[in-house]
């Protein structure tokens, strides 16, 4: 993730649109996202069968009008499971990214303005955290929590934290020796006041970005910890969980692995794509 | 014998004759000889399996696949008849519980060491200390009468101990290897007397055999003697069905295990394929009856009228694994009893059932509950044992349960969990799923005894506690007489049925797809253990 | 406007009329799609340019005398379109030509010499292998003769040890040395004409007077020069004739001395008038000016204490940092200096040469490792933290980049009323209206409030910094480069506002800057400092007209003075 | 990742003196000392996780050996947590374990029955060489598009950095099993049995270079655009030079510095991406290894794999520092 999060410039065409004024690429990023945001909150209302009403006559039936996407061999709706899976598949995006900002915050912080014997453990720690694979902190979570959901929110939340950590340190620090904070210590603003006025808000600023990048990252890692069998439950249909189960069928029945990918590829995009307009929104109108 | 990591699945139509006559009266032969003319000497032959076990020797049934191209064993198993092998005959004393083998005289260890009573000795410790399930064979030891001559000594009197000795687990090590190689090599390379030798291992990849040059001691149900007729094994590890099936249709593999279902017409269309249904317990359900709503007998039956097992089976598994309606003995297992027609699908009957037992009122979500509770089942199952198909059979039984109100949460556990023993208390589950590969009846005895030497009987998922059955079952095992045996076991396992302590769903079966220019290949009919000491190529 | 050729040709240096290289008629330049969104930047310009003249383009920013420039080379920029009725050059046209063409032109007959050789050199690269580029590029010579070439090169642009400087790297240079070898490069193949845009600014001023040196030779070797730049001092050293630029149009052209003394047009005056020197000192700059409203400030606080005591008095500073290898640099070393209420004390030096760091010190926000300041005869340094920010609101600064030194997040309006209500909490209710007539004291309007400081020009934003400055009521205001960055005329506007404010407000100014002439404008008292010590401190009239430290006397002999300026003083002085 | 200098911008580089051998010294030392504590750092970690770890060990190697997922009797237990140490205090076995390592033993796998080295260095060549083939791979899909599309208008650029974000987007292992169905088992111009072997390689090495080619062409290209707005450019084309010879030969170089940078992470972090693709191709290497042997709590195993990571990472980060000191000689001159 680091390389979306440090690559910032984006086309400098794109900065000078007037807010109202959203690049085709951002309008259909929104427009999926949205999509994928109703049907977390509302499957029912988009889904047109139970995802979990089985029906042993029509498995393996292709992408047809009565199955939008065909079944899966047990006679489910692929479309409905995708439809439904998507509240927990985004769930984990969210949740797990909730958990990497928020310790990565903490560390963060504290690893660049906590006095010397705060922070230079902490820095190294972050140092040791970085050397492990980020699927194996992840794994070691899974062992620890059991497979879940909220396991694998957990796991994919801490596997990715010391990455974002070290972001929000440089963050914190490039703000700490910026000239608004110096003007803020030179017009005689106590510590804490400059930390809520301009230290804190600053280095979250490019967070909101990281955020909406981290989601779709998020919901790739969840789906890859699926895929080892370290996903959540069945029925569930969590997207990780549909392509594990499609990759047996997938020499006779292609949509099962196809679907669930794109599904996963689609929120990765949008919200990457989203979250780049905001940082560069952020950074055009803030940095010129 | 143990529970197989692996998968489970189908069985060719050959196999299906093989099921209705009980047990394999017929050897399940790739071919037949009538090439043997084409043959090629030599070759290498390609298989690719699924999992690859820590080590090559172990109480794994994976283990026993492996070990059965490397070691040699007391005797053969034949199509439910016993067969000389390192053994060249043997005796029972009168009480049946010490059996005298003679053993062959010019059998030599891949390391040049003799074969003698002393190596029988010196593997038994071995035995005992690496395969987890040895208790349960009854056998207490060796003892030397002379060189070539030893009695082995049983608890019980055991009429299965040859099909155990038989089964892959039990093969002899060369006792020098035994105590001077590093655990490293006993590991990786254990020398033993068979048709091959392991080369090198290779982790993650697999495992290059090299067949013995010396070897001339083949069973008599064996197709030849002398050495292998290929001059190579390559023995690789592919999890994934459908990368094997890939393998063998792009022809870089000649075997590939367990090709995917939704291949499996296929396969017997444009290749041949070799069926083994494991003997033991199948895959099945295991209520808890110590605790919870399943110490009702009314609650149990209903949760089986409930599910429409056939039709699972057959779609899931499309005709890979038989449907397997006794939940204690396997088709393939010595006195197995078929129950297959017990608990038609009848969602009407266990809805009544249901009511009868006071499971009336409902929940907020439309589950049957009493007293304030929703009858509500737990299921965890082991990922390293349950494979995905076996996953998606699950799920078609939580959905069809639901339509009479019983709520089934199923729980994966991942082989860490599974392998420490988790959700394993009386506590923690409401129904067990999982199978056990062994080769005699008394399984029952392993089963469902409550206590093993003065302990809970890990291995009683049910928590079944029925001092009464228990006895019924020793004195069934205890039985000298083959028709009374055969009675009491029938009875026994009709009883398990009726209460529906524990029913089958499927079969654990050993599914081989195997190119057309390779014959000779064969599946030993206690493990299901490949033969690749008869197989060759053949022009084309 | 054409009418401006003769009196170009009949000018050049009575060297007779040479031949005319270039010829610019009517030259249009546009940026940006057909729409809205297009911007004419070049609107009919005329050039001539004879050989070993040197023209000169100057102009504000968003003159449009750089594109000008740069539509010579073929280079005018992405998304350009550029039309003439009239492009030559050596009787060529240079309109439609392929990029093939233009690529065999550049570098061999036309070079272009950029502001900043620090990024206008490759930074990765060593500048041998820069100026070894442009010959091979042209095919000249091999690999041996091109590395003799380039020692001669660079030797001729008066860089010393060539062998050693083709080694290194523009970051490795000194500022004087890297802009030659910049030179050096756009030279190699001894283009007819060279093109320098902005080549001396951001120079320290002896370097400035180095390079314009070397600009010289160039010229004297027969070189036709393009000079382009917003400085007339410097123009006026070189250029013979002088084109004023203004929002892509060119207002005046002639020749040096009669646009320097007689400009016709008025935008040229105000140039003219806009630069500060020693003899701008007590006059306006600007045409226009902040209006100050009387009772802004409260007149009560603090303004009885005793005036025998300096405001701020520092006592031997010395501050050494250590660098992330470990080595340990003093960047001040023990400087005094004491500045009296209503005073202005300049503090002059060249880049490095610790001036910086001596305000952070002296705002204390760096304590020093030896020495002590000390605010109204009390010492503030090492004084606990909440004593410190009592003193700090005493005591603003301005920036010289405002805008880094604004939250980005914040508009004009919060910027001020967080400085307001720090300072005066009781005026959190009207903090608004003071805000606005704040903005209103340092020349901007009310609605500027709602601006973001993103959106204003360098000058609004200088002066939003100095309305927040002067929102706490200081008694002092650290200009810390407050006007380097800013354009002449802009310049000029905020160096009256500052006037302005201390005429009115009684405000001291520690006041630090490179440039000269703004120091001499503003200061009562100069300090000079050069590497971390203060060679030299007196009136400014003292240290400007009788400097006693050498280095004092190299840094005003190197200084470009206006010739003009010169003129007018010695006419007023007759 | 760069250090961010704070403070000491207003130091004036020209009065930087000459480094003196002593600190060379003194930053060498130094960096081995923050790479000795990374890898005490990481092995006291693991230690730590495993230890608290639910799952009896002996209770996992029991069942393992027998296939079988039952809880175990203390009289089973006792010979195994004898023999492998598990019933001495945690402490007792941290250092005994730790002071295995200072005398070079890296113990040995209680699973698979071998000594951690024998596996690592059977395992190592096929995961490194993945890794480094993938790294490789992606730049070169990474170069010439972002000299195709990067810094030659906004909607080239879009366009570029669209595919990128696409390709960064990827799930690995499901572009994995696509190319495994499409290119080997389809169309059969690959092996489908995964191996060591060069045509094994390729597309295990795609899949995993692809989303890596994402990440790297999207820092690249925002630093490619940076510097063709660079003065330099402008003074390069001044000279005669062609745009195209400009971005080749002086603004990808500056694009090329966060590309480097991510690199270094990313070789670290690619065993993550490894343990996926060898388990989609089957192909042996540590990533399947080391799944495993977290399943079984194999601690010895896991930690060595770990500490060899580590060591891996570190080793490279210096590599890519030095990589870094060739492509941005300005860095000789720092700190």
């Amino acid at each position: 993730m680091t390389a979306s999060v440090t690559g910032q410039a984006r086309a400098a065409s794109e900065r000078q649109r007037s807010i109202f004024k959203v690049p085709l690429s951002v309008a259909l990023s929104v427009l999926v996202a949205l999509f994928f945001v109703a049907a977390a909150i509302t499957p029912a209302a988009l889904s047109t069968h139970s995802p979990f009403d089985t029906d042993l006559l029509s498995s393996l039936t292709p992408p047809a009008s009565d199955h939008l996407l065909g079944t899966d061999d047990i006679g489910r709706d692929l479309y409905s499971r995708i439809i439904w899976g998507t509240r927990q598949s985004l769930l984990i995006g969210l949740g797990a990214m909730a958990v990497a900002l928020t310790s990565a915050t903490v560390l963060g912080f504290a690893a660049a303005l906590a006095p010397r014997w705060i922070a230079e453990p902490i820095d190294r720690i972050l140092e040791i955290l970085l050397a492990f694979p980020t699927l194996l902190l992840a794994l070691l979570f899974v062992a620890l929590l059991g497979p879940s959901a909220t396991s694998l929110l957990f796991s994919v939340g801490i596997g990715t934290a010391p990455g974002y950590a070290r972001l929000i340190r440089a963050q914190t620090l490039k703000v700490k020796s910026s000239g608004y904070v110096e003007a803020a210590w030179a017009l005689g603003h106590p510590g804490h006041t400059i930390f809520r006025q301009h230290i804190a808000p600053n280095a979250f600023r490019p967070l909101v970005a990281l955020f909406a990048l981290g989601i779709g990252q998020s919901v790739v890692w969840a789906s890859g910890l699926s895929f080892l069998g370290l996903g959540v439950a069945p029925p569930s249909p969590e997207w990780g969980a549909l392509l594990e189960a499609g990759k047996a069928n997938i020499t006779v029945a292609w949509w099962l692995e196809i679907f669930p990918g794109v599904a996963i590829v689609f929120v990765a995009l949008s919200f990457t794509q989203i979250g780049r307009y905001i940082q560069d929104r952020l950074e055009g109108t803030l940095h010129q | 014998m143990k529970r197989i990591a692996m998968t489970a699945r189908a069985t060719s139509k050959v196999a299906a004759i093989v099921l209705l006559a009980g047990w394999a009266p017929l050897p399940a032969f790739a071919t037949g000889s009538a090439d043997q003319d084409q043959r090629v000497d030599g070759g290498t032959i390609t298989y690719v399996h699924q999992q690859e076990p820590p080590c090559l020797w172990g109480g794994w049934v994976q283990q026993a696949y492996l070990a059965r191209q490397v070691f040699d064993y007391l005797v053969s198993y034949d199509n439910g008849q016993i067969r000389p092998w390192l053994a060249t005959d043997w005796s029972q004393s009168s009480d049946r519980k010490t059996i005298t083998f003679h053993l062959r005289k010019d059998v030599v260890f891949t390391d040049g060491t003799k074969f003698d009573a002393d190596a029988v000795i010196a593997n038994y410790p071995v035995w005992e200390k690496g395969i987890g399930w040895h208790g349960f064979t009854y056998m207490q030891g060796f003892t030397k009468v002379d060189d070539f001559t030893v009695e082995l000594h049983l608890s019980e009197p055991n009429p299965e101990i040859y099909n155990v000795l038989a089964n892959g687990h039990y093969g002899f090590q060369s006792p020098t290897s035994i105590a001077r190689n590093t655990s490293e090599q006993k590991c990786l390379a254990p020398v033993g007397t068979g048709p091959w030798r392991v080369e090198k291992w290779t982790r993650g990849a697999g495992i290059s055999f090299v067949r013995n040059d010396a070897y001339n001691w083949a069973p008599p149900n064996a197709h030849h003697n002398g050495r292998a007729y290929a001059q190579r094994l390559e023995w690789r590890f592919v999890p994934d069905a459908t990368t094997r099936w890939g393998a063998l249709v792009s022809g870089e593999a000649d075997v590939a295990y367990q090709p995917p279902s939704v291949q499996w017409k296929n396969a017997q269309r444009q290749f041949q394929t070799l069926s083994f249904v494991a003997t033991g317990r199948p895959q099945g359900l295991s209520f808890n009856v110590s605790r919870g709503p399943f110490t009702d007998q009314r609650v149990r039956q209903a949760f089986v009228d409930a599910v429409d097992r056939k039709k699972i089976v057959q779609a899931v598994f499309k005709g890979t694994v038989p449907f397997e309606g006794n939940g204690s003995l396997s088709k393939t297992t010595p006195l197995y009893l078929n129950v297959d027609d017990n608990y038609p699908f009848d969602p009407a009957k266990a809805n009544k059932l249901l009511d009868e037992a006071g499971w009336t009122a409902r929940d907020a979500n439309g589950y049957r509950a009493k007293d304030g509770k929703t009858l509500e089942a737990r299921l965890p199952f082991n990922q390293a044992i349950i494979d995905a198909e076996g996953a998606v059979a699950l799920q078609v039984i939580q959905d069809q349960v639901k339509n009479v109100g019983i709520k089934v949460d199923l729980i994966p556990l991942t082989q860490t969990e599974g392998f420490a023993g988790a959700y394993s208390k009386p506590g923690d589950k409401e129904i067990s799923f999982g199978y056990w590969v062994w080769p005699s009846p008394n399984i029952l005895d392993i089963v469902y005894n409550h206590q093993l030497k003065g302990q809970p009987n890990g291995n009683n998922t049910t928590f079944f506690n029925n001092p009464e059955i228990e006895e019924q079952i020793i004195d069934a095992q205890r039985e000298p007489d083959p028709k009374s045996r055969q009675q009491k076991f029938n009875t026994l396992q009709q009883w398990f049925t009726d209460q529906a302590v524990a029913v089958g769903v499927y079969n654990f079966t050993y599914n081989v797809a195997i190119a057309k220019n390779l014959k000779g290949l064969w599946q030993d009919q206690g493990n299901g253990l490949l033969n690749f000491y008869d197989a060759y190529f053949v022009k084309e | 406007m054409n009418a401006f050729a003769q009196a170009q040709v009949m000018s050049h240096d009575g060297m007779g009329a040479s031949r005319l290289i270039l010829e610019v008629r009517d030259l249009n330049v546009w940026f940006g799609q057909d729409g809205d969104s297009r911007r004419h930047v070049v609107k009919g310009v005329d050039l001539e340019l004879y050989a070993g003249q040197c023209i000169a383009l100057v102009g504000e920013s968003g003159s449009g005398k750089s594109v000008t420039a740069r539509s010579l080379i073929g280079l005018a920029g992405a998304g350009s379109r550029v039309e003439a009725a009239n492009l030559t050059f050596e009787g060529e046209t240079l309109l439609g030509r392929s990029d093939r063409w233009w690529r065999h032109v550049r570098g061999s007959k036309i070079g272009l010499i950029l502001q900043d050789a620090l990024v206008s050199l490759d930074p990765l690269r060593p500048v041998g292998k820069e100026i070894d580029e442009a010959l091979w590029l042209h095919r000249w010579g091999d690999r041996a003769s091109r590395r003799e070439k380039i020692l001669k090169i660079l030797g001729q642009v008066g860089v010393p040890e060539p062998a050693l400087r083709a080694k290194q790297r523009s970051g490795e240079l000194s500022g004087g040395l890297r802009q030659r070898a910049l030179i050096a490069a756009a030279i190699a193949l001894h283009p007819n004409v060279v093109i320098a845009d902005e080549p001396t600014t951001a120079l320290d001023v002896t370097v400035q007077a180095q390079v314009l040196g070397v600009l010289k030779q160039m010229l004297a070797r027969g070189t036709s020069i393009i000079l382009i730049s917003h400085d007339l001092a410097v123009v006026s050293k070189l250029a013979d004739i002088i084109y004023v630029m203004r929002g892509g149009s060119i207002v005046e052209a002639g020749p040096r001395d009669r646009v320097l003394n007689r400009p016709r047009h008025r935008y040229t005056q105000q140039l003219i008038d806009a630069v500060p020197s020693e003899h701008t000192k007590g006059t306006r700059l600007s045409a226009d000016g902040g209006v100050l409203r009387p009772g802004l400030f409260s007149q009560s606080r603090g303004r009885s204490s005793n005036n025998r005591v300096p405001l701020l008095d520092a006592r031997n500073i010395v501050k050494t940092f250590r660098s992330p290898d470990g080595i340990r640099r003093t960047v001040v070393k023990g400087v005094s200096f004491t500045l009296a209420r209503g005073e202005t004390l300049g503090i002059v030096g060249e880049s490095g040469s610790g001036k910086s760091t001596l305000a952070r010190v002296a705002l204390s926000l760096e304590t020093p490792d030896s020495g002590e300041v000390r605010f109204e005869g009390r010492i503030w340094t090492g004084a606990v933290p909440a004593e410190q920010r009592q003193i700090r609101k005493r005591i603003s600064v301005v920036y010289q980049d405002p805008l880094s030194s604004f939250d980005p997040r914040w508009r004009v309006s919060r910027i001020l009323t967080d400085a307001i209500t720090l300072a005066n909490p009781s005026r959190a209710q009207d903090a608004r209206q003071y805000a606005a007539a704040l903005l209103e004291a340092v020349g901007l309007e009310p609605v500027h409030l709602d601006r973001w400081p993103l959106q204003m020009s360098g000058g609004q934003r200088q002066r939003v910094a100095i309305a927040r400055a002067i929102a706490t009521e200081p008694e002092i205001i650290i200009l810390d480069e407050a006007v380097s960055a800013l354009d002449v005329s802009v310049q000029a506007q905020i160096l009256d506002l500052l006037t302005d404010l201390q005429a009115q407000l009684g405000i001291s100014y520690l006041f630090i800057s490179h440039d000269l002439g703004v120091i001499h404008h503003m200061s009562d008292r100069v300090l000079v400092m050069k590497d971390g010590k203060a060679v030299e401190q007196g009136t400014a009239d003292q240290v400007f007209y009788h400097p006693k430290h050498a280095y004092t006397q190299s840094l005003l002999a190197s200084l470009p003075r206006l010739e003009y300026a010169q003129l007018r003083m010695a006419a007023s002085a007759r | 990742m760069p250090v961010i200098s704070s403070g000491l911008d207003m130091v004036p580089a020209d009065d930087v003196q000459p480094r003196s051998s002593s600190n060379l010294t003194r930053r060498i030392l130094r960096r081995l000392g923050a790479t000795l504590f990374v890898l005490w750092g990481t092995v006291t970690i693991t230690f730590l996780v495993l230890s608290i770890l639910p799952g009896d060990r002996a209770t996992i190697l029991l069942n393992i050996r027998s296939g079988q997922a039952i809880e175990r009797t203390p009289e089973e237990l006792a010979p195994i947590n004898a023999a492998y140490g598990f019933d001495q205090p945690i402490a007792v076995q941290y250092i005994r374990y730790v002071s295995g390592l200072l005398h070079g033993d890296l113990g040995a796998s209680y699973e698979l029955q071998r000594p951690v080295l024998n596996i690592i260095s059977e395992q190592i060549a096929p995961t490194f060489t993945l890794a480094i083939a993938a790294l490789v791979l992606a730049w070169i899909f990474t170069i010439p598009w972002t000299l195709l599309t990067a810094g030659r208008g906004a909607r080239l650029g879009a366009f570029g950095s669209a595919a990128e974000t696409i390709l960064a987007g990827l799930p690995q292992y499901w572009v994995g099993i696509l190319l495994l169905i499409v290119f080997a088992i389809w169309l059969n111009w690959f092996p489908v049995i995964g191996g060591t072997g060069l045509v094994n390689t390729v597309l295990p090495t795609v899949t995993l270079a692809v989303p890596l080619a994402g990440f790297i062409g999207q820092s690249i290209r925002s630093e490619f655009d940076r510097a063709m707005r660079e003065p330099f450019v402008l003074s390069a084309r001044a000279r005669g030079m062609s745009a195209a010879g400009v971005r080749a030969r002086h603004v990808l170089r500056h694009a090329l510095i966060p590309g480097i940078t991510l690199s270094g992470w990313a070789i670290g972090h690619l065993l993550s991406g490894t343990v996926l693709v060898e388990a989609v191709f089957a192909r042996p290497g540590l990533g399947a290894v080391l799944v495993n042997a977290v399943n079984t709590k194999d601690f010895a195993l896991v930690s060595g794999i770990l500490i060899l990571n580590s060591f891996l990472y570190v080793l490279i980060n210096f590599i890519v520092d030095l990589i870094y000191l060739v492509v941005d000689p300005r860095l000789r001159d720092k700190a």
